[in-house]
């Protein structure tokens, strides 16, 4: 199973053995060594799951297993086959990966890198797991990747949205679909131009650790590109659970948008607070008061109920996509279908990003002839694909980042169900969201070579 | 032996024999049996085993002898973790830097909460303690990410300086050249064992702190704490300054957890902000409590106890279910998953919960008390066996003085 | 000059002056008994003493040394143990270890770091405590908690450790309060042992009559906080003022 | 100016709910001496009465024709409400609008009897177990609470919303002479604010004008004396507990459309109203409504970008440093007594 390194193995199982007192009987014997961690030697392959399943991303956690679930059906054979109809990629023929079933473990990341880490580890040592995905934060993220490329696994990142992911803390065995807070940002300026024009204060709130700092710094960046001013950023404290004594200040302040760099929880209360003041209400400026949330959840959106009416924000996909936008985004319906047949509503942009790196995954098991996670990642690298929902995508080699179309949304005037909370306002091509590889706010990063492990 | 009493060499010798073969005895079951799941023999975990062992220990010798409630003593967990990741940042992969300048930094810092927070006794120390805990929490998680790289946490990276290291030097974790993560697979029929180089450097380190902790307990000093805990005004009056004596208790348990965290560190080089949580200050509380505070075996029986549920119990998926009820007829096979679902997978902080009550509940002096009753039963009314354990566990129970 | 010498004690606590103007000499190697009716002051007079209490005036001196400002234990360390009214011993602890911790305290003084030295190795000390044990009869409870033990038996072993220490002066807080005649006698007979056998001046504070007649040397009487007479135990007992303090107190003793 | 009465309001408001929570939790430790790691599960519950309540308004069947097709394409059908069609349209949107107060009344009774089964089915085993294991129990207790909320009601917030009355906000400066919106405040803040008020009060009324509140204050000050008068203070003290979770309820439900209630929300208050609690000083009620005041104010105060400007980060610790800076000059808290909970 778990050996990471082949050249001290003889020193350390004399050792061990000798220490313990056993003789070394000829029945047993070490792990046959097979030039990279885990390799899959029976006819089944191991993938682990690793999302959040307590504390206040559960619910997102569950509907990214449920993602997980359905793609190892469909990747098994069973099942309608969701989205392997429409991608692009025809390697995979529903027979498992390179011809054995998939089976998963899952795991609790608690949304803590330690934790997180911890469950990852569980699951390469005990279970023999050749890849992790999941999660739903980008501190777990970035903790996971680097165990990932540690130990020698491939991580397919879950929901992660920070820029770090992909830029300072990038590693060759880590891959993001998910996009990101530069994205965000460059995907919402042109429609906030369009809806709120060209002469706007804005005023930012901002959840004080490192996924915050990097969407503020991305939405300032593109706003004031826009000719907007920055009025102030206050950063507030992740465990803050009432934002009334940070938003009272707003309305006098001269600003006359309010930006709230917060996920989840954050986002939830300070999106509800921000209404109870009655910001939405007021004029400033001789404007009406707005208020943007650069990062959407609609799982947590669910949350604040009516309050996210009218609230644009940004999100990697949509359900909707696809009867709203057409064919550019096929995929989407299979995927709606087979997962709203199999559980009784349609899936969150988590459970899609999911869903589709296991595809992908897969796929690039599939392409390149191997598990060898060196293999995998460069079947990934510079790959461009279709029909998994979100338009033609490519998989930039130099960062390991999902290029593609970016969905701008808006909190739904009068929602038919709790599903239905948002509408699409916008989707901004891939083009626009695009950045150099050496962008500043990615910078400072290295790859590094690809680790097969053992 | 080793200046212990013969029932305390006993001990000792039971445990190292359970830590020596915890690769073996961790895993009961087949590899490939549907009970695998049940297997916690694998490197991550018996590390996990092992460190909080090491932080409960160091918490008891405060809270189990001196009755001092501290609920900060993650933050010295927290401190001796970043400690060491810089260490490993800076100058080497060599595990023995890190570890010493985790064990002295959580000992400065402690000196410095201990001394301020001891000013209070009862619950007023421990509101002390667990703000100062909840402000080394918050400012490392935001301001000082400089230092501590806030939500990530603080990882080791291709371009740190490591100026002792040499071109050639082990880019992961390692004590003179042998990697933290190396292990070694034995196939054993059905049955694996994994036997990894950083479980037993734990295991060794472990030993040593579980040593000491018997000699403390043993030792005119572990006396004084009793005293302290049963009444400082007789101290006082016996002419015994009690105020050295708790600091000293709080400094050594602040250096349990400096090295806890350094070796967590050691073993995954990552520092996280969560490890300064109230949370995880009240996780090794309910450790201590749990396996019974104020003996010697009962936090590291305690951690042992919380790290399992946390780290097995929370795996359990539906499908893992399906499979053990497989052999059922549909219908039955459905109810019993239906049953048992709600208890595992997500649901495993609710049986941790349910176990807290009744452990609680049942056995007053903690699982020591649980595994003494079963001892019992097969002694037969061994009366004469005045087991130190024992006694600790019954002193709990004894009412306050009039 | 005796070896306590109190001058002008005074201690206000809010509206209520506890004290004023308390002078005492407890003479070396004397049994001095200090009387009054509740709310005397005894109890107030006493906690200055061994620095529980800080007076607002005047100066308490032991043996030369002012104990004014000291801490509890310092002032135990100077060579005053005090005996409480309720047994203060370590109730979670055994009766062993009761008698084992003043006698490191005599030995290492406040405060010393032996952690990670073995009782094994302390074989005097062990050997000091059995021989106290055995003084005071205990030695056959030496592995019991010393919270099951009988009320009189706490009483015995917290004067044990008192002992322990070799003090100088021992301070007895109303010893036989709240016990049975026969054990108020038996505490009685051990006081006198303990005064022949040992160099040791005495101080005590007592309700009981009967127990300060058969041990005092010397009586001081105090009433609303100050100092009303002081005398032998034959003066004592006739004194006109005394019974006006007690208002008939003495016929019920 | 406006700025500083602005958050003086703001910490008021927030204060008011450290106060309801830590005045509970309060009455227990005074009381009965059990320091209760459930108390903000409690607190959580009460928020869930609101979100049950409207739930069981929101009871619906499907209606006999279908109005359109569903995300997959299957026929969808509208949800009927059984409340409108029991009480009418009018009288059952009114209900549904206002259903968070309707909530206290439903609230009231669940509480009072969560509280009673707690103390008699466990708590009152623990009176004489250490505080130690009164911290396992109960916080074992809160974890099963909080999951079992987590089981029916999921993980993620759910909006619950205040009366379309009592929502938007109301611009206080105006009345003081102030520019328009200088000071405005939300409605419904305000009305918690009053209610907190109102419960605060009642409790010490209770506690000082009624022979049952001198008995139990008697028995916090000395418990044993109190027995000995033959009153069985025992049964007090269960009605106490139980008058403690319904205050800590009823918080809760007010709590509701403040921040939508989610199923660890008791545990993000539990540290919080600990430190309240013991910064008032053990044992002392005055001192736990005055601690959640007091820091409520410093808090808000603190998050001023002002005072952020100077001390970057301050309002993360800003409630820890307050705590630590009072334990060191008071060593009881604000009014604590002596001898409660100091060993």
């Amino acid at each position: 199973m778990s050996i990471f390194n082949p050249t001290r193995r003889g020193l350390i199982q004399t050792g061990v053995v000798a220490g313990a007192g056993l003789a070394l009987p000829t029945y047993l014997r070490a792990d046959a060594h097979s030039g990279f961690t885990n390799a899959p030697t029976g006819d089944t392959v191991t993938l682990g799951f690793n999302v959040p399943q307590t504390g206040p991303y559960a619910d997102e956690g569950a509907d990214e297993l449920r993602a997980f679930q359905l793609a190892v059906e469909h990747l098994n054979g069973e099942g309608d086959g969701g989205m392997l109809q429409t991608f692009s990629s025809k390697a995979l023929e529903g027979n498992g990966i390179m011809g054995k079933k998939v089976q998963y473990v899952s795991g609790d990341t608690q949304t803590k890198s330690d934790a997180a880490r911890a469950s990852a580890k569980s699951m390469i040592e005990k279970d023999g797991a050749i890849m992790i995905s999941g999660g739903s934060s980008s501190g777990v993220a970035v903790a996971v990747q680097g165990l990932c490329q540690e130990a020698g696994v491939i991580f397919m990142a879950g929901l992660t949205h920070s820029n770090d992911t992909t830029g300072k803390d990038k590693k060759a065995n880590g891959f993001r679909h998910f996009f990101n807070a530069y994205m965000s940002a460059a995907a919402l300026a042109p429609v906030l131009k369009q809806l709120y024009g060209e002469d706007r204060a804005a005023y930012h709130l901002t959840a004080d650790y490192t996924w915050g700092w990097t969407q503020q710094e991305s939405i300032q960046a593109a706003t004031e590109a826009l000719g907007w001013s920055t009025v102030n950023d206050v950063r507030t404290p992740l465990a803050a659970t009432d934002f009334s004594s940070y938003i009272a200040p707003v309305l006098n302040s001269g600003a006359d948008v309010l930006i709230l760099n917060h996920y989840g929880g954050n986002m939830v209360n300070s999106l509800t607070n921000a209404v109870q003041f009655g910001l939405r209400d007021k004029q400033v400026n001789g404007k009406n008061f707005e208020i943007v949330v650069p990062l959407y959840s609609e799982l947590m959106a669910r949350g604040a109920g009516e309050n996210i009416t009218g609230i644009v924000g940004s999100q990697n996909w949509d359900w909707k996509l696809e009867n709203e936008k057409g064919a550019r985004y096929a995929g989407t319906n299979a995927f709606v279908q087979s997962f709203g047949e199999k559980y009784g509503f349609p899936p969150s942009q988590a459970a899609q990003t999911c869903y589709a790196q296991t595809l992908l995954y897969a796929d690039a098991v599939a392409r390149g002839g191997s598990f060898n996670p060196c293999a995998v990642g460069e079947a990934l690298a510079g790959f461009e694909f279709d029909g998994l929902g979100n338009g033609p995508t490519l998989y930039r080699a130099d960062d390991h980042q999902c290029f593609k179309d970016v969905v701008v949304v808006r909190g739904k005037e009068n929602p038919e169900n709790e599903y239905d909370l948002v509408e699409i306002v916008e989707v901004t091509p891939a083009e626009q969201v695009t950045y150099p590889t050496d962008h500043p706010m990615f910078a400072g990063g290295d790859l590094g070579e690809c680790n097969p492990g053992a | 032996m080793l200046g212990l009493e013969k029932r305390d060499t006993l001990l000792l010798i039971v445990v190292a024999c359970l830590v020596t073969f915890a690769p073996i005895l961790l895993n009961p079951f087949p590899a490939d049996s549907s009970m695998a799941q049940f297997n916690a023999g694998y490197p991550d975990l018996m590390q996990r085993f092992v460190i909080f062992g090491i932080f409960a220990i160091g918490f008891n010798i405060l809270f189990g002898l001196t009755g001092y409630l501290s609920f900060g003593h993650a933050a010295f967990l927290g401190v001796g973790s970043y400690s060491a990741v810089w260490m490993m940042k800076l100058l080497t992969m060599n595990v023995i830097p890190a570890i010493a300048l985790s064990v002295i930094v959580a000992g400065l810092f402690s000196v410095l909460i201990g001394y301020v927070s001891l000013r209070r006794s009862g619950i007023y120390f421990s509101i002390l303690t667990l703000a100062f805990a909840q402000m080394s929490f918050n400012l490392a998680y935001s301001v000082l990410t400089p230092i501590t790289n806030g939500e990530t946490g603080l990882q080791i990276t291709l371009n740190d300086p490591r100026i002792l290291d040499g071109a050639g030097a082990p880019s992961y974790p390692n004590l003179f050249g042998a990697q933290m993560n190396e292990a070694t697979t034995l196939f054993f029929g059905g049955w694996s064992f994994t036997f990894s180089v950083g479980y037993y450097l734990c295991a060794v380190i472990m030993l040593i702190s579980f040593y000491l902790a018997i000699r403390i307990f043993r030792s005119p000093f572990g006396m004084m704490l009793r005293a302290v805990k049963s009444n400082q005004q007789r101290m006082n009056y016996t002419g015994l300054n009690t105020k050295p004596y708790t600091l000293a208790a709080f400094v050594i348990s602040g250096m349990y957890a400096g090295l806890a965290g350094g070796l967590l560190a050691s073993m995954d080089p990552l520092a996280g902000a969560e490890r300064m949580q109230w949370t995880a200050s009240g996780e090794v509380v309910l450790m201590t409590i749990l396996g019974g505070a104020g003996t010697l075996i009962g936090p590291v029986l305690g951690a042992g106890f919380i790290k399992y549920f946390e780290n097995i119990f929370s795996k359990i998926n539906k499908a893992t279910l399906e499979g053990w009820f497989a052999f059922m007829p549909d219908g039955i096979e459905e109810f019993f998953v239906a049953i048992i679902y709600p208890f595992v997978g997500k649901g495993w902080h609710l049986t941790l919960g349910l176990l807290f009550m009744m452990v609680v509940i049942f056995l007053p002096g903690g699982l020591v008390e649980g595994g003494q009753r079963i001892g019992k039963m097969f002694r037969r009314r061994d009366r004469k066996s005045s087991d130190a354990e024992l006694s600790a566990a019954q002193q709990r129970q004894v009412p306050p003085a009039e | 000059m005796g070896i306590l010498e109190v001058k002008n004690v005074g201690k206000r606590f809010g509206g209520l002056q506890a004290l004023s103007n308390v002078n005492l000499t407890v003479e070396e190697n004397s049994v001095h008994a200090i009387i009054g009716p509740n709310g005397a002051g005894k109890s107030t007079l006493l906690n200055c003493l061994v620095g529980k209490l800080i007076p607002d005036t005047g100066s308490v001196m032991f043996d030369g040394q002012s104990v004014l400002g000291r801490k509890p234990y310092e002032i135990n360390q100077m060579g005053i143990s005090r005996v409480f009214q309720t047994p203060e011993i370590f109730a979670d602890l055994t009766v062993m270890e009761n008698m084992l911790i003043p006698c490191f305290a005599k030995r290492d003084g406040s405060f010393r770091m032996h952690a990670l030295e073995s009782m094994m190795n302390e074989k005097d000390i062990v050997g000091k405590a059995e021989h106290m044990l055995e003084e005071m009869k205990l030695i056959d409870k030496r592995a019991m908690h010393a919270a099951a033990m009988s009320r009189g038996d706490k009483r015995r072993l917290e004067i044990a450790m008192c002992l322990a220490q070799d003090p100088r002066l021992l301070l007895l807080d109303e010893p036989t309060a709240g016990m049975a005649r026969a054990d108020t006698n038996n505490t009685i007979d051990l006081l006198k042992q303990i005064k022949e056998e040992r160099n040791i001046t005495i101080a005590i504070i007592e309700h009981d009559m009967h127990v300060v007649f058969s041990l005092a040397e010397r009586i001081t009487v105090l009433a609303q906080g100050t100092p009303l007479v002081e005398d032998t135990p034959d003066k004592i007992k006739g004194h006109p003022k005394v019974k006006e303090a007690y208002l008939g107190e003495t016929q019920a003793a | 100016m406006d700025a500083i009465l602005l958050q003086l309001l703001n910490g008021l408001d927030k204060g008011s709910a450290y106060a309801l929570i830590a005045l509970g939790l309060t009455l227990i430790f005074g009381t009965l001496g059990v320091v209760n790691f459930a108390h903000g599960a409690i607190f959580m519950i009460g928020s869930f009465c609101a979100v049950t309540l409207s739930k069981i308004f929101a009871l619906s069947h499907k209606a006999a024709e279908p109005s359109g097709k569903d995300f997959l394409g299957n026929p969808k059908y509208d949800d009927v409400l059984y409340i409108t069609e029991w009480f009418g349209e009018d009288i059952g949107n009114w209900m549904i609008d206002w259903s968070v107060p309707l909530a206290i009344l439903f609230a009231i009774p669940i509480m009072l009897l969560i509280g009673y089964i707690m103390e008699r089915g466990l708590i009152k085993h623990f009176y004489k177990r250490p505080h130690a294991d009164q911290i396992l129990v109960t916080f074992g207790l809160a974890i099963v609470l909080q999951e079992v909320i987590k089981y029916f009601y999921g993980a993620n917030p759910i909006p619950t919303a205040s009366p379309e009355a009592l929502r938007g906000s109301f611009d206080f400066g105006v009345l003081i002479g102030f520019e328009p919106n200088a000071i405005i405040y939300p409605v419904w803040r305000l009305v918690y604010f009053a209610f907190s008020a109102l419960i605060i009060g009642a409790v010490f009324a209770f506690l000082q004008f009624t022979t049952f509140g001198m008995v139990v204050r008697a028995g916090m000050a000395d418990r044993e004396t109190v027995g000995l008068l033959g009153i069985n203070i025992d049964k007090r003290f269960t009605i106490m507990f139980g008058i403690a979770a319904a205050v800590a309820g009823l918080a809760g439900v007010m709590y509701a459309p403040i921040n939508s209630p989610n199923y660890h929300m008791g545990m993000d208050f539990l540290v919080l109203s600990f430190v309240v609690v013991v910064v008032g000083g053990m044992g002392s009620l005055p001192g736990a409504v005055l601690a959640g005041f007091l820091l409520g104010i410093v808090e808000s105060f603190a998050s001023m970008n002002e005072i952020k400007a100077i001390i970057p980060g301050i309002d993360q610790i800003i409630i820890y440093v307050v705590a630590i800076v009072i334990l060191l000059t008071r060593p009881r808290g604000l009014m604590g007594r002596k001898g409660v909970m100091e060993e």
